[in-house]
């Protein structure tokens, strides 16, 4: 299985060469639409040139990614701000680096229509993607504010159920849980399907209403050895993200016919346009937001503390935006 | 029956209700050329209380006619007739349940009657130590021998509160002492319960010791060739020059069928 | 010899109970094709009658909304244009690909395993057990290591499922060994075979029943394994109906989902008629089939 | 009567040749318990030690990182943190009884469907390759229905168990009951046993080996299912060791999902001597323990 | 020989080579109290070229004794010396392989001769003839009679090359007809290759027809009680008066012993 780690361990050294291949995961799903743009409209290939190859990997959820990253087949990967952290500290620091964002917002707590207010919620059952995920932070720790206690195992004066959020959909129409805390497209979906209402917009909790759910990383190894190739890589998905923000319209149809591609299913519009709209996508990671979601999880007990210094990498990613005119971002 | 009497007149009593009755009946295994005919329309009648050996040659039907007769089986054309008595075989091989017990396999028999625990344990042991075979109730079957296993079976069907008793070479793999005593022992229980016993074996002494009468069956198809009546008193004993004699005559009748017929 | 003697008569009597076979209690006699095969539709005709009745009844009540557990009139349809669609059979052939060759693998190291197993005592006391635990380790346990040794390939889907199979075949062999008759292994032996021939020529048919149960179990683990396999790598342009399965739920696509279950248990009932098809033949031959109620 | 006469004899002889049969092929003698442990206990000691020894070794040659692959040094002190921490054993505890409850609702309806799809012809041909097509779908397909059926309960962990376990029971009673003696079956139909008491008396016994060896396989699809179930519901103050397998994946925390494995391996290992208990014993009774290889 | 000799003097060519050597064999099944000492210090020998008959009451450990020699078990004490010769053994039960048809069947005893698939068949298929089974080649054990399965199992032992036969009741479940012509194809092949054989028989009569010597086991435990030589002139006759007279001397003196030791 060694060979697919062989543009790693490539005799040309740093920086000299471009390897054969570049090696790129991301998720089907509306809140990767930077990658699935990039990709559908060939991007990534213009950038790297002929001599580089781009390949692809699809990735379900953010463990597969992190497995792959970890035993070097994939390079990089779009992903969210908890399988990275996980990286960092599972790896003290040494696999990955976060070189760009992706997406922001886009998350809710909706519920059913009689909750009013938080102080509603004592009582009730509200779902979270994951145990531990930012979504699962931001809701015990919304809640740890305001003076509810609730445990890791669903009890307390609310009571947290991590679930996937397919079931959830499934769960709030059958009436089993009283709300949920979800990214879109789901947030949407409970909306229109089952006549959820919006409680909590979680741009509303963060300052400048931004809070990152999607950034890309990259293999440090890689990155060390072809600076250039992840370099070109940044020069795309900068590119990707201007497209969306010149063309949102176009860009929502390029990446429903992606998702149609992968997952064999096109989101319906009515859902599509509202859960694209919440979605900002930006190239700014949102240090802030990051750190600022590390930190409640330590609050909440879900996190050993962790140190988070030097898990970003943006002076590429400065670089270009500078070139362009733009403005940098910055890793705090 | 089909076949000629010889010097023996038919000595059954002509009054006696039939137990067993067999008009017609043939059976085929599997079809056209690969199919083997095993009984080819016999005729036979066992009245209640009558003793009936079946002698013939290897793989001449016998233990199919049996099974038949058993309702294991179903004939290819033919009826057969029991008038509702209920039957019980021991067929050729032992036929033991080997997750049992010796005796826990007798007790098996006796689930029909109405028996309590204790009844029926003491009522198998009975019947093992009838087979003499007293001290082994607890044993397995797979640690008795070739003729243990067999009297086992004896007693399991013995033990069973039937009518008609089959019986596929009984004593086959007994030697002759343990066989005599045996035989005692089954002529007993055959008067007391007034059976219908249908006797295979290949021992021609031990069919005139036991038997009313001796049926001969042809080999490949099976059909009856020769039904001797045995008039001798009982009791009889296998090494009695009487019986040593009639022996000897049904055996060259035999040879001569066997001789006539396959081959 | 006799045989032939016998075959006039035999002819004639064939001919004359022919009709009576018929009315005979039916899978005794082979019967024809087209009879046996009726035989086999009306129940499983029925059964998925009463199955679509049940639950277009269920669907009808109202006490789920269709967007949570859709009817037969929304998923037969959408079963419909999966088989028109001709990337569903480039699916379905990876799928089957992948599922028949990590069988075939985990057949070959099944019977190895269990052959050495059940034969070297101090293998059998050390790794024995190990089996069962193998057995019962989840597939996403697998993933980590699977990726690590093999990458994002097709090789590291083959590996799960071969992990999820072998343990039982080699279950399978053992327990066969295990009861083989001794009486049949004393003969082997008197014959003059020992170890590997004596496994060869009498211990391996005499353990095939319980090996085809263990292979039958094998295959369900393997499809198990495999459908949640074939996430672990997606590879590209190959769809896969493990993936489609995943996107169904992901997507909360109560239609889809079961559309695909419905694909799945077509598959699971079509290879299990090939099993059914080697056992009964082997029944045959060993003399089972006749088994009286 | 005469296994009394015998006894002086066999005493004398007995003590004899106790010494000879020290030096006899082991297993065909009992033996003493502590000399039967042994026998158990070093070949499994020789597997745990050259396992451990191959994975130090391939931890140490630095192919890749720690965190990617923890080594012994790293897993055993966390597994001995678990073993020191009192939520562990509840986990286990939560665990164990899910599937045991599971378990045994699955075996009683697997024997049930068993009995009758095995016996009644139509019902055979109508859904016989129905259950191994029900073996082959993967847990998380039922999880939507479960949760409709059950909503957010443990009942809907249990339902996913059992339809993961039942249809392997059922599988390996019909096998032993396909393969049941015809001699048997005909003894037993010659006692006057019909239907049920034919059943119980005859063919159950009969088909023990083979069912025993479909509980097995059923065991460890219940355990897998479980495994997958356990995330479905998280009930309340309740960890469960399917949980911590998700979470140490979920957190790419490989130390604690290799102590995970070894958990979960030793929990099937434990159980599978359950079972080799069980079947050594059947096996001693009908006389298959003597085989001569 | 332990017992004492009667009327008879051994008569077991002096120089002849010991095939098989029995010294001081006993052999206990299971172990204390529910312990079965099958057989107690037997010691016998078997010379090349010469067949031995085996009697004894059911049960006596005749089998055992076979399977000792055989290899199969190990005996709990003694030694038996076989000087490295092959041996093959018949089984009381047929033990045919009931996946193979009933050719292949004999054909795995020819396994071990260098010969092709087609020799191999038509070897077998001479060995079913042999046993009067030839147009059965194709069938399965399933498909035959007791009696016929029986004969399967002697042409597969019968096929096997080997010096020294051992056959436990090979004749038990056929008819006299086909035991006569057994007897003479048997004696034949003995004669053709010198074999050791050990024969173990419940019919007296077949135990003179065909051995040289007549051992008489005793019963539980098993010992050697007697050892008959028989000198008869072959060939000889089932049925001859000389062969009835010297198995009617047995049949006491098995009688005497059997009610001496057991009971
Ligand atoms: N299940 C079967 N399938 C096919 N043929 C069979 C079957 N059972 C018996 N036969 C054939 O039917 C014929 C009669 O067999 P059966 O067992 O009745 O003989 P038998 O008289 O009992 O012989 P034996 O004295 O050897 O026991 C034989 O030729 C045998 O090959
Ligand atoms: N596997 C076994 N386990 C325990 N006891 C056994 C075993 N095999 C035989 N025996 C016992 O050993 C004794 C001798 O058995 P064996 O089979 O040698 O008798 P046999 O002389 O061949 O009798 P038969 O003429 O009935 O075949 C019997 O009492 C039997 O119960
Ligand atoms: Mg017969
Ligand atoms: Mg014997």
């Amino acid at each position: 299985g060694g060979g697919d780690t062989a543009s790693t361990t490539s005799p040309s050294g740093a920086g000299a060469g471009a390897p054969k291949e570049v090696r790129l995961g991301f998720f089907p799903n509306i809140t990767h639409s930077t990658a699935l743009v990039g990709v559908e409209k060939g991007l990534f290939a213009k950038h790297l040139g002929s001599g580089t190859a781009l390949k692809t990997s699809t990735f379900n959820a953010g463990p597969a990614a992190i497995e792959a990253v970890f035993s070097g087949a994939i390079d990089a990967t779009y992903i969210g701000p908890n399988p990275a952290i996980n990286a960092w500290a599972r790896s003290k620091g040494q696999a990955i680096k976060i070189i760009a964002g992706s997406a922001s917002g886009g998350v809710y707590l909706v519920v059913k229509p009689e909750i009013k207010s938080i102080e509603d919620l004592k009582g009730k059952k509200i779902a979270t993607p994951q145990l531990g995920n930012t979504q699962d932070v931001a809701l015990r720790y919304l809640l740890q504010e305001k003076g509810f206690k609730t445990n890791t195992q669903g009890g307390g004066d609310v009571s947290i159920i991590p679930q996937e959020n397919s079931q959830t959909l499934q769960t709030f129409a059958t009436g089993d849980i009283d709300g949920a805390w979800v990214p879109e497209p789901f947030a949407s979906r409970l909306i229109k399907e089952s006549g959820a209402k919006v409680l909590v917009d979680e741009r509303d909790l963060w300052p400048n209403k931004q809070f990152v759910i999607t950034h890309l990383i990259v293999r440090q190894e890689f990155a060390k050895q072809h600076p250039d190739t992840v370099k070109k890589l940044l020069e795309a998905h900068v590119e990707a993200n201007a497209q969306i923000a010149s063309d949102p319209a176009g860009s929502a149809q390029t990446v429903n016919a992606a998702l149609e591609k992968l997952t064999g299913k096109p989101l319906k519009p009515e859902v599509l346009d509202p859960a694209f709209k919440n979605i900002t996508f930006t190239n700014d990671p949102i240090a802030s937001s990051l750190v600022g979601s590390a930190d409640h999880a330590v609050k909440v007990g879900l996190l050993e503390p962790v140190d988070l210094n030097g898990i970003y990498d943006l002076k590429v990613l400065n670089e270009i935006l500078t070139a362009k005119g733009q403005q940098g971002v910055a890793d705090k | 029956m089909t076949a000629p009497l010889t010097e023996h007149t038919e000595s059954r009593p002509e009054g006696a209700t039939p137990a067993v009755r067999l008009a017609g009946v043939s059976k085929m295994y599997g079809t056209g050329k690969a199919g083997i005919l095993a009984l080819d329309n016999v005729d036979l009648t066992v009245a209640q209380g009558e003793f009936v050996c079946l002698l013939g040659a290897s793989g001449c039907g016998k233990s199919t006619m049996l099974s038949l007769v058993a309702g294991l089986d179903a004939p290819s054309a033919g009826k057969i007739d029991l008038d509702g008595r209920r039957v019980s075989l021991m067929f050729q091989e032992p036929a033991l349940f080997p997750w049992l017990t010796v005796s826990a396999n007798v007790e098996m028999a006796l689930r029909a009657k109405k028996l309590d625990k204790r009844q029926r344990r003491a009522s198998a042991l009975e019947f093992l130590d009838m087979v003499h075979l007293g001290g082994f109730g607890d044993k397995r079957p797979h640690e008795l021998s070739g003729g243990m296993r067999q009297r086992v079976a004896l007693a399991r069907s013995l033990a069973q509160d039937s009518d008609v008793l089959l019986m596929d070479e009984p004593f086959g793999a007994l030697d002759a002492m343990t066989r005599d005593l045996l035989h005692d022992e089954l002529e007993r229980i055959w008067r007391e319960r007034t059976l219908a016993v249908l006797f295979v074996t290949h021992n021609v002494r031990e069919a005139v010791r036991l038997g009313d009468r001796v049926v001969l069956l042809s080999s490949r198809p099976g059909k009856v060739v020769q039904d001797f009546p045995v008039t001798l008193a009982r009791p009889r004993r296998t090494d009695s020059t009487e019986v040593a004699r009639i022996a000897a005559e049904i055996t060259d009748h035999l040879r001569t069928e066997v001789v006539r017929h396959a081959r | 010899m006799a045989v032939e003697t016998q075959n006039n008569a035999s002819d004639r009597l064939s001919a004359e109970i022919a009709g009576l076979d018929a009315l005979e209690l039916g899978g005794k006699q082979r019967g024809s094709i087209a009879g046996r095969l009726w035989g086999r539709l009306w129940p499983m005709g029925i059964a998925v009658l009463l199955v679509l009745a049940v639950w277009e009844i269920v669907v009808l009540s109202g006490r789920w909304p269709e967007y949570v557990l859709a009817g037969p009139t929304t998923v037969i349809p959408e079963l419909g244009a999966r088989l028109a669609d001709p990337e569903f059979y480039s699916a379905v052939a990876v799928t089957m690909r992948r599922a028949l060759v990590g069988f075939a693998l985990a057949m070959l190291i099944g019977l190895i395993i269990g052959a050495l197993v059940s034969r070297i005592r101090p293998l059998r006391a050390g790794v024995g057990s190990l089996i069962t635990g193998l057995q019962t380790m989840p597939s996403i346990a697998w993933f980590p290591l699977s990726i690590l040794l093999f990458g994002l390939t097709e090789t590291a889907i083959l590996f799960v499922v071969i992990l999820g199979a072998a343990p039982s075949i080699a279950n399978g062999l053992i327990a066969g060994v295990d009861y083989t008759p001794p009486i049949l292994l004393r003969a082997g032996h008197m014959l003059g075979f020992r170890r590997l021939q004596l496994y060869r020529l009498v211990i391996l048919p005499a353990s095939l029943p319980s090996f085809l149960a263990g292979l039958k179990q094998g295959w369900a683990f393997a499809w198990r394994s495999l459908m949640a396999g074939e996430l672990l790598v997606i590879i590209a342009n190959q769809a896969s109906i493990g993936e489609q399965l995943h996107y169904a739920r992901e997507l909360a696509d109560s239609a889809g989902l079961l559309a695909t279950m419905i694909i799945i248990l077509f598959i699971g009932i079509v290879v299990d008629m090939v099993f059914e098809a080697a056992d009964t033949s082997l029944r045959r031959r060993w003399g089972l089939h006749q088994a009286r109620n």
